[in-house]
């Protein structure tokens, strides 16, 4: 079935990446909103807009059944989840099954199968793909984890099986830690999650974080769109994402490839979603968990294959078969993408909400913006703080890291701290540039450098003296109140104009 | 017009004057003749040229007196001592003795105090709990002493910049 | 040798352009600019930035001279000219080398050999490469002109030899229209371009222009990157371009591609350049001339191929040989572009100069935009009315025509006129969906549409109470001036604050 | 508040009441109710919502009577006729009696005049040649009559709006 309209159940930069997707296809858009997000880009840019509730997410992007309730009244036949809030939750998609509208995405049954990380794993045996030793299910007692912490040998992970975002889990270098880490992990599991299921695996020591995109319609083809590379990551949160990894080559991309197929076809998984993978030192691979949605990242798979999920998403949920086979797919070029925050990394990344005063966005070749901001947009306190997505492609791996950095400096944020300082340190970081990257990385290099803080750049003396002078012209400016608004042509008297007349030219 | 900005630690005297010309700027920083052509692109966007090298400053709007701008890339906190200014009157910071205090960095809800009223508390200690965007930072006293006030409650939002406590 | 610092001899999107591909490839950049462009981005975003002379070209960008002196003093090693302005001047070309300052573009002789057109008609036939059958010759006399006509038989078209932009270039369908035609193209040919020689040749109805790409490096490697589909024409000015063209296959393009290589070797050529075709409705081509410089177009040609032009023209400046060969040149996809003018195509093309008073840019997945403008910037009314090139990439010709209208409908200029409309017209028209274009499609569009013009869509009707309503609003606002101010924070008292308080939430 | 608009060559009788909550305005127009959900994201840009139907609504600044703006895509010109409205009190164009006033439509040089002081014209007979951006344009007679008055000579720049000419 062909959708004339599809609600979009998210916010931020995703929602108005969903709508532009759907105008693109000719279908209509619904945007849902929380009282902090009437003024949000993805409620202007949407052809209707139906308020959800107040802010916090518990009363309004998470409200399943005020959603599905404007879906059925505005007449849209699927609602896209974007990723986060109930893009993995299992009993909506059923609830939308069941109400008649489309889930875009996996059936519930399929994330069901895939989404808890124990059950994924015992679908990775089944399924013959490697994955790091450990248990594929819950830990009964404590006897049972010092049993299998014996049998695969430390260090060792305890992860909660509903896990996400680094909580409920624990590194354990030796028997005696296993104890108080058991108890531990299981409360904060049990609190975070409503669960405390935990299992115990093998710590793979400085990993690669590698995750494999597959798309699977519901005709039975599944085909693999390569590999990206998210191994810089902070307290288990990806930061930089890149296509393809310096470390994969066509032999090890095809049976990884491979891999992800066979897991995502032995659990009847459609449409889009990605197999996760630690890789170690010596090129082995190893399971770690499935994502059952688009990602954050999506878009350097989508630069380097030259294809649009989200328009493939669409035509997945609309029942066409895959418009292209494994071979079809062609890799080509580098694209890596930054992930913009409201957050200060100088003062312990606190998070930094409120207005933005002034913006300067980049453009010209090989920049792509997923954003969903403006000049004067107020950044809520209640949501995840990404920003923006900022997205290079270049033919080589140097050649977008240099286009990347070129980006980042055309790139001002005024008025909330962001995270933009952060990635040029991170590419011209020669560990980084060398690819020499692990999932302990950037944990490493932020250590490393705030022992050199203090040392000015040869940059900043020299920007000193045009520094000063931009202070002292707008102070003198901001006399007259011209500072503020010399770009309008409405303001003041004689006078003022005449000045800035002067510096306008 | 003389102006006194402090920047980076360091305070500069600026003597600035326009000349006839359109957007140029005669100035001396620190005694040191310098001529800057400028012109405002729009508000807070400036693109100055100091001897053939082009600048690309930009003012972030504040109410504060502790201003911002991005030169280049470089972000810089500067405050006017202009005498003629008003915001340069208000009360400065002060030294560490005397009450002080406590405001919120960033806008947030409350989500626990960590010391109550009359409390005696040490330096760095946590105060109150804040929550944004799914994280919690605890704000802490700048000194050893003892909470006098207490502004605000578990639930109630903040702004950047509201008194949350007295430290004396 | 390898470039530390570059002098850009141009204006506009294309001197930003150039300029961030210095910055991808380190490399220092020198703007110059006139009395009319001081607050334009190109110099903002330059590293040095110097002065020319007042707003007319002559006195500014055309001043060769000047320009020279700039980059010695500078220490620029190397001048990038753009398009336009001296682009295609060998005199200057002459200069520079003279100088020792390396031209990025063909060496003087290069450019003489193929920038005028009859000694480009002579070099194609060197190169045994088909073109238009007539003159290769300028003609000496009326009697001439009439002998070479009956030759190649009528229609036939008089053309400047020197010429460019449609000047100097008469259709002539009879005999009896040659004679006028002469005397009026020689004399119109000598006033614009400063010689009065014209050629004859036939004309083929109904063409399409289609454009090879090529890059030849200093050690005698040249290269084709496919072809550019020109045919959007208004008055022989190109309004819409795309890659791939959607009548060239593999084998037309391998032939074309040959062809163009061809020609370029036998003259010597280096760096890029464009060899510009007509194609007949049999799929014959014909050479039409050479471009001997960057094309405003070239970002269509980068999308498909995943190259970038500017970062391979400094390296071929810099004495590097090719980094790739033409089995490595994959293309992908498809890319459209648009030129987004100050003008008004509902009042006669009108150029707007003037200030923008607001501009909304689009973003998102495979837009790209190449622009020279920002809110509040006044468009001179000395120089070419482009503001800005829209390009847009996806996997099909149908989506990226569906893309770029989603980007069209992002766009909102306001304060001048511009041409935004007319390409929301053509991109929804059925003939340039289906690909039915040749170089007077856009004049037959154009006459056809101007008697449809009085009904109003029913878009309009739609947004009729919206649109009342909001300037109602507007207006209300107005009185207290915050519809101007309301997004910064520093207007008015407390009544204004309360009052936009309630609008912005 | 009370408000005409002309709009699309209708005259649009608007009344505009804004509401207690945040944003939502009761308006009637042309005697219909509609409740409409506004804010204003940034000067001149307003997201509006009306029956759940979401648009886009950009002023395009302008200091003339005729002011310009968009709906998503539309380009519309309005006239505000509100009677407190200071713009509406200036005379209107009038009709084609009389002295009329020929106005440049766009910023540009004067390259030569077409008709001298005195001299009698036709209807749509070129008066005056203006070149921008390369092309140059005739601004043409608005009626059969005789130019009384000429302001510009070759090589003056004007601006959109400047008196060229006067027929009588």
């Amino acid at each position: 079935m062909a959708f004339t309209k599809i609600l979009i159940a998210n916010r931020g930069e995703i929602a108005l990446r969903v709508e532009r997707a759907c105008r693109e296809l000719g279908i209509a858009t619904v945007a849902v909103y929380s009282d902090a997000d009437r003024a949000a880009p993805h409620v202007m840019e949407a052809d209707e807009a139906y308020r959800l509730g107040p802010a916090p997410a518990t009363e309004s992007y998470l409200r399943g059944d005020l959603i599905l309730k404007i879906a059925r009244e505005s007449g849209a036949q699927a609602i896209h989840p974007g990723y986060g809030f109930l893009s993995e939750n299992a009993d909506f998609a059923l609830a939308c099954e069941e109400a008649g509208i489309k889930f875009i995405g996996p059936t519930a049954q399929a994330m069901r199968a895939l989404g808890s990380k124990t059950r994924a794993r015992q679908a990775a045996d089944k399924a013959g793909m490697p994955r790091t030793p450990g248990s594929t299910e819950a830990l009964a007692s404590l006897d049972e984890a010092y049993e299998v912490a014996e049998q695969i040998g430390y260090p060792v992970m305890l992860k909660a099986a509903a896990g996400g975002g680094g909580k409920g889990m624990r590194a354990i270098t030796r028997r005696e830690e296993l104890a108080s880490a058991f108890t531990s992990a299981q409360s904060e599991a049990e609190r975070a999650f409503g669960s405390g299921e935990v299992y115990l695996e093998k710590l793979i020591e400085r990993p690669r974080h590698i995750e494999i995109q597959v798309l699977a319609d519901e005709h039975g083809h599944c085909i693999s769109l390569g590999e990206r590379e998210c191994s810089v990551q902070r307290r288990h949160q990806k930061v930089i994402e890149e296509a393809p990894s310096a470390v994969v080559d066509e032999e090890l991309r095809q049976r990884m490839g491979e891999a992800a197929v066979r897991l995502a076809q032995s659990a009847g998984y459609t449409n889009a979603g990605t197999v996760e993978f630690l890789l170690d030192d010596s090129g082995s691979f190893y399971f770690l968990e499935m994502n059952t949605r688009l990602q954050v990242e999506h878009p350097v798979t989508e630069l380097v294959t030259g294809l649009d999920l989200v328009h493939l998403q669409i035509h997945i949920a609309e029942g066409e078969p895959l418009p292209l086979k494994q071979e079809d797919v062609q890799l080509r070029g580098h694209a890596i993408e930054c992930r913009i925050y409201a957050e200060d990394p100088e003062n312990g990344f606190f998070p930094s909400p409120g207005r933005i005063t002034r913006l300067l966005q980049p453009g010209g070749p090989g920049i792509r913006e997923d954003s969903g901001i403006y000049e004067g947009w107020v950044v809520p306190m209640d949501y995840d703080p990404m920003l923006s997505k900022l997205i290079a492609y270049a033919p080589t791996r140097k050649m977008v890291v240099a286009r990347m950095l070129r980006a980042l400096d055309e790139y001002v944020i005024g008025g909330i701290r962001s995270n933009l300082n952060l990635f040029r340190r991170i590419l011209h970081d020669e560990d980084f540039r060398a690819a020499r990257i692990d999932t302990g990385y950037l944990d490493r290099l932020l250590q490393r450098d705030s022992g050199t803080e203090g040392e000015a750049s040869a940059e900043v003396k020299d920007a000193a003296i045009p520094a000063v002078l931009g202070a002292a012209i707008f102070e003198t400016l901001r006399g007259d109140g011209a500072a503020r608004t010399a770009g309008t042509a409405s303001a003041g008297g004689w006078k003022l104009q005449a000045r800035r007349g002067a510096l306008r030219g | 017009m003389r102006i006194e900005i402090e920047m980076g630690g360091q305070l500069r005297k600026v003597q600035l004057e326009q000349a006839a010309e359109n957007g140029v700027w005669r100035a001396s920083v620190d005694g040191e003749s310098v001529t800057a052509e400028a012109r405002l692109l729009r508000p807070g966007v400036l693109s100055l040229i100091v001897d053939g090298r082009s600048y690309r400053i930009v003012l972030e709007e504040s109410a504060a007196e502790e201003q911002v701008l991005f030169a280049g890339t470089e972000r810089m906190a500067y405050r006017v001592e202009d005498p003629r200014s008003l915001r340069s009157r208000r009360t400065h910071g002060g030294g560490t003795d005397g009450p002080k205090t406590l405001k919120a960095s960033m806008p947030g809800r409350v989500v626990r105090l960590l010391a109550a009223k009359g409390e005696t508390v040490r330096a760095h200690q946590g105060i109150v709990v804040i929550e944004a965007m799914k994280m919690q930072n605890e704000v802490k006293s700048p000194k050893d002493g003892r909470v006098t006030e207490i502004h605000v409650g578990a639930g109630d939002t903040v702004t950047a910049g509201d008194v949350l406590a007295v430290i004396e």
